[in-house]
Parts: structure tokens; C-alpha cells; sequence
């Protein structure tokens, strides 16, 4: 049975481990032939930052994890417009090719999941 | 589909309520619960947040939250239904997904 | 190369530094599991140290199925095949000859 | 109805897994059926052996353990995100599900396939915490 699920990033990177452990949860579910779409918002945004380098801060460095999310399928990677641009963030900052999608539009995409987890 | 959007932290700690708000769909029900419960008091923080989403979305609050809070006797805002943990599991199955806001 | 000339390695038997590796170094530690290295395992081999190196992810055994999967198809993308090359669990050891930290359990 | 519950709050942290435990006990008594919880991130400490060390401290392990034998349902731990917690993990305690110790009864350690099956089997899929 295949079912739409999406996971909702909303934290920024190097709070621990959690983006580590969503990313495997999400490459997991895509590896069971379900249909994973993932959605950037709020901080979550800031995963995706380009040049990220956490050696300094002894930290592991995960951001090159999401380019490995189309090995397992997940190509469709969701930003919100309003959550880069309150950042001062463009499209440009950005570490990944995403489709960009206004406020407005991210009610059209919850309401067509099945199953909806967020971290 | 409508979608349950479930909200636990307080409106003086997190916007998650207020980001929460500015994406649910009309008919969309948004459940307050833990510290998110504090945002369902009159002249709370978020109260103006709520009052104008009322008209498209259903927005309740979980009646053990609030008097573990110590407001079993206080009136929420108007408009806020009140309910139980078997509210809240007859959300759920009323919505096809549930989204926590956490 | 002589087993004395083994880079440091983990209790478990993984490289301490994954740039200590070579394809000599990978021969040897293949020994010590006792596999012969045919085609077929440098395949595997080579592909989970640059997927290690472009992506810096150590998969679990169901995501490191799919993804050979993705790279070599489906008659090589499943575990009935993986198990006959690597009898002592494929991911574990495709990591260990590769160089690689030791990956995460699962399933 | 078939709920999977998803738990990523430890007990220390939030209330997040009493809010769960609460809706699971809830939907049990209301007739649905629940496929599974699958404690993840830091909600693993919820099935910690012991994790209350005095008999009256609050322990919602205990909670949990009652509800499982109760009800017989599959309370998971995430075995990965408790083995980078410290849970000592057997190299076959993927295939078994047990641990050599500190696991509270009812709980049992699996992959995220388990959770993944989980989703798949459910009606509704609700997480808490994180």
C-alpha cells in the first residue's frame, strides 16, 4: 500500500542529533516505496544553507545527508518563500534545487497527506 | 482533507501557534494542548491570533490541560470548545492527518 | 601487504581513519573476515565508499539495500544476494572492507 | 479505527509521553485499535528499566508496561536512537527485539521498518513531542 506521507522540518541545524535521526526516518519510509515529500518551514529552513561547515563546534556534518534523499527517491523537497525571506535567505542560499511555495499554498499540500510527521 | 493541528507549547514561548494559524486550511480543526492551553485564555498573547482564525478553523482546547493549569474554572475565549481525551481521539479520527506543531 | 601493516583499527575491527584506507589495506581486512574478493564485492565495496565520501551517511541495512538497488538493480539490490557475497551480514561488512565506520543497527 | 503513535519527548522533558499515553489508554477503552507506538529521538527514555528510582516517584514506564500487558500492545523502542543513547544493544537484538537489560517490560527494541509497517497498517498516524 503506498501512502503520502510528509515530514515537516522546522528546527535548524546542529540541535543535537534530531536532523540526523528525521533524515533516517525519512529515507526509511521512502525505502518502503511510500511517497515522501518533504516540507522546509520556520527555521527548518536552514538545514538546507549552503556552506554549512560545523568542524569547528566538533560537530558531525549532516547537511550533505539531503543531497542522498534522491538515492532513495525523495525528490520532491518543498520551501516555504515567507520562511527564507524572513531569514534573509534566497533560493541562492540554498544547498539543494527546491520548489518554492508561498504561505498560502502549504494548506493545499497538508491537505493532501496521508500522514503527516514533524521535527 | 482537513487536518488536525495539534499545538503543545505556550504562545509566550513559541510561534508555533501563530505559524500554526497562518497554515491551516478552512476546516481544519486546531487542538491547544500542554502549555498551548495557556493560549486559549481571554487576553492571552494569541487571543487576537485565535478570534481571527475562528471564522475558517475550529480551534479546541484539552480540558485536563487546562486544570492541571489551574484554570478548570476559567472561561476560555469565545468560540474555543472545550474537550476530553475522547474529544481528542474523536478529532483524530474525524481528520485524515494529525500534525503536531512541536 | 602484511597484516602487520594494518592501519589502527576499532575493537570491532573497523579503520580508526577513514583515509587510511586502500585497496591493499581493503584485502586484508577482507581476510580477516575470511572472504575472497571477486568482482562482485569490489562492486559493492567501491560503491559504499563514495557513497560514504560524497554523502558523509552510513545507511541502515534496509537503506543499504535500496540503494545498491538504485545503483546496480534489482538483482543485486536484495538481501537474498548481498548475504551470499557477505554471509556475516552485507552492510557490515561492505563498510568494514570499505573503511568505514561501523554503521547503525537496524531491522 | 487503527492508530500508530509515534513518541519523541523523553519523560524528564515533556509531557508529551503522558499526553500519549492518555490518548492511547483513551482510544483503547473507545474501541480502536493501536497498531503501535514507536518511541523515537529522545522519547527511547520512556522505556527505560527503573527510569523512576523511588516505588512512589511517578513513572509513566510503568504506565506504559500496564497498558501493554493489558492490551497487548507493541510498544517500540527505536533501536538505533537507543543504541546512540547508550542502551547496551546485543549485535542480534535487532532479530530478537530484546536487550540485555534495562528495557521495561512490554517494550521491545526494532528498527524503523517496524515504525514504517506501522504507518502503512494505520487509519491514522498521530506523533507527540520532539
Amino acid at each position: 500500500m503506498n501512502k503520502n506521507v510528509l515530514f515537516i522540518m522546522r528546527r535548524a541545524p546542529h540541535a543535537g542529533n534530531h536532523a540526523h535521526e528525521t533524515l533516517d526516518a525519512v529515507m526509511t519510509v521512502a525505502a518502503f516505496d511510500q511517497s515522501v515529500r518533504v516540507l522546509f518551514v520556520d527555521d527548518g529552513v536552514f538545514q538546507l544553507k549552503k556552506d554549512q561547515d560545523p568542524a569547528a563546534i566538533g560537530l558531525k556534518h549532516v547537511a550533505p545527508w539531503f543531497q542522498a534523499l534522491r538515492i532513495y527517491g525523495v525528490h520532491e523537497l518543498f520551501v516555504e518563500a515567507e520562511s527564507l525571506s524572513e531569514r534573509s535567505l534566497g533560493e541562492d542560499d540554498l544547498s539543494l534545487p527546491v520548489q518554492l511555495l508561498q504561505r498560502d499554498q502549504i494548506a493545499g499540500l497538508l491537505g493532501s497527506q496521508d500522514v503527516i510527521l514533524t521535527s | 482533507m482537513s487536518v488536525l493541528h495539534i499545538v503543545n507549547r505556550s504562545p509566550c514561548e513559541s510561534r508555533s501557534l501563530e505559524l500554526c494559524l497562518a497554515r491551516a486550511a478552512a476546516g481544519d480543526t486546531v487542538l491547544l494542548i500542554e502549555n498551548a492551553v495557556y493560549a486559549a485564555m481571554r487576553d492571552s498573547i494569541a487571543a487576537r491570533q485565535i478570534e481571527t482564525a475562528l471564522g475558517r478553523i475550529a480551534v479546541c482546547v484539552l480540558e485536563p490541560d487546562l486544570a492541571a493549569r489551574g484554570f478548570a474554572a476559567a472561561a476560555p475565549l469565545e468560540g474555543i470548545a472545550r474537550i476530553d481525551y475522547a474529544g481528542f481521539v474523536e478529532l483524530s479520527v474525524a481528520h485524515r492527518a494529525a500534525l503536531s506543531w512541536c | 601487504m602484511r597484516e602487520g601493516m594494518l592501519p589502527s583499527t576499532t575493537d570491532a575491527g573497523f579503520l580508526v581513519d577513514v583515509e587510511d584506507w586502500s585497496e591493499e589495506i581493503a584485502e586484508i581486512l577482507a581476510a580477516r573476515l575470511a572472504l575472497q574478493l571477486t568482482e562482485a564485492h569490489w562492486d559493492i565495496i567501491r560503491f559504499m565508499r563514495a557513497y560514504y565520501l560524497q554523502f558523509n551517511h552510513l545507511p541502515n541495512a534496509r537503506l543499504f539495500t535500496k540503494a545498491v538497488e538504485n545503483e546496480f538493480g534489482k538483482e543485486k539490490g536484495n538481501s537474498r544476494y548481498l548475504y551470499r557475497l557477505f554471509p556475516d551480514g552485507p552492510l557490515k561488512c561492505a563498510c568494514l572492507i570499505a573503511g568505514l565506520p561501523k554503521p547503525p543497527s537496524c531491522i | 479505527m487503527k492508530f500508530a503513535i509515534q513518541v519523541n519527548s523523553s519523560p524528564y522533558q515533556s509531557q508529551a509521553s503522558a499526553t500519549a499515553y492518555q490518548f492511547v489508554e483513551t482510544a483503547l477503552r473507545k474501541g480502536h485499535q493501536v497498531v503501535r507506538v514507536f518511541f523515537y529521538h529522545e522519547g527511547i527514555y520512556n522505556g527505560l528499566h527503573d527510569a523512576a528510582s523511588a516505588d512512589d516517584d511517578w513513572s509513566i514506564a510503568r504506565c506504559w508496561s500496564a497498558l501493554a500487558k493489558d492490551h497487548d500492545i507493541d510498544l517500540v523502542l527505536c533501536i538505533s536512537a537507543a543504541q546512540q543513547r547508550g542502551l547496551p544493544v546485543a549485535e542480534t537484538a535487532g532479530h530478537t527485539g530484546k536487550a540485555e537489560s534495562n528495557v521495561a517490560e512490554g517494550f521491545h527494541l526494532a528498527g524503523l521498518g517496524q515504525w514504517v509497517d506501522a504507518i502503512i497498517t494505520a487509519d491514522r498516524v498521530v506523533s507527540f513531542g520532539g
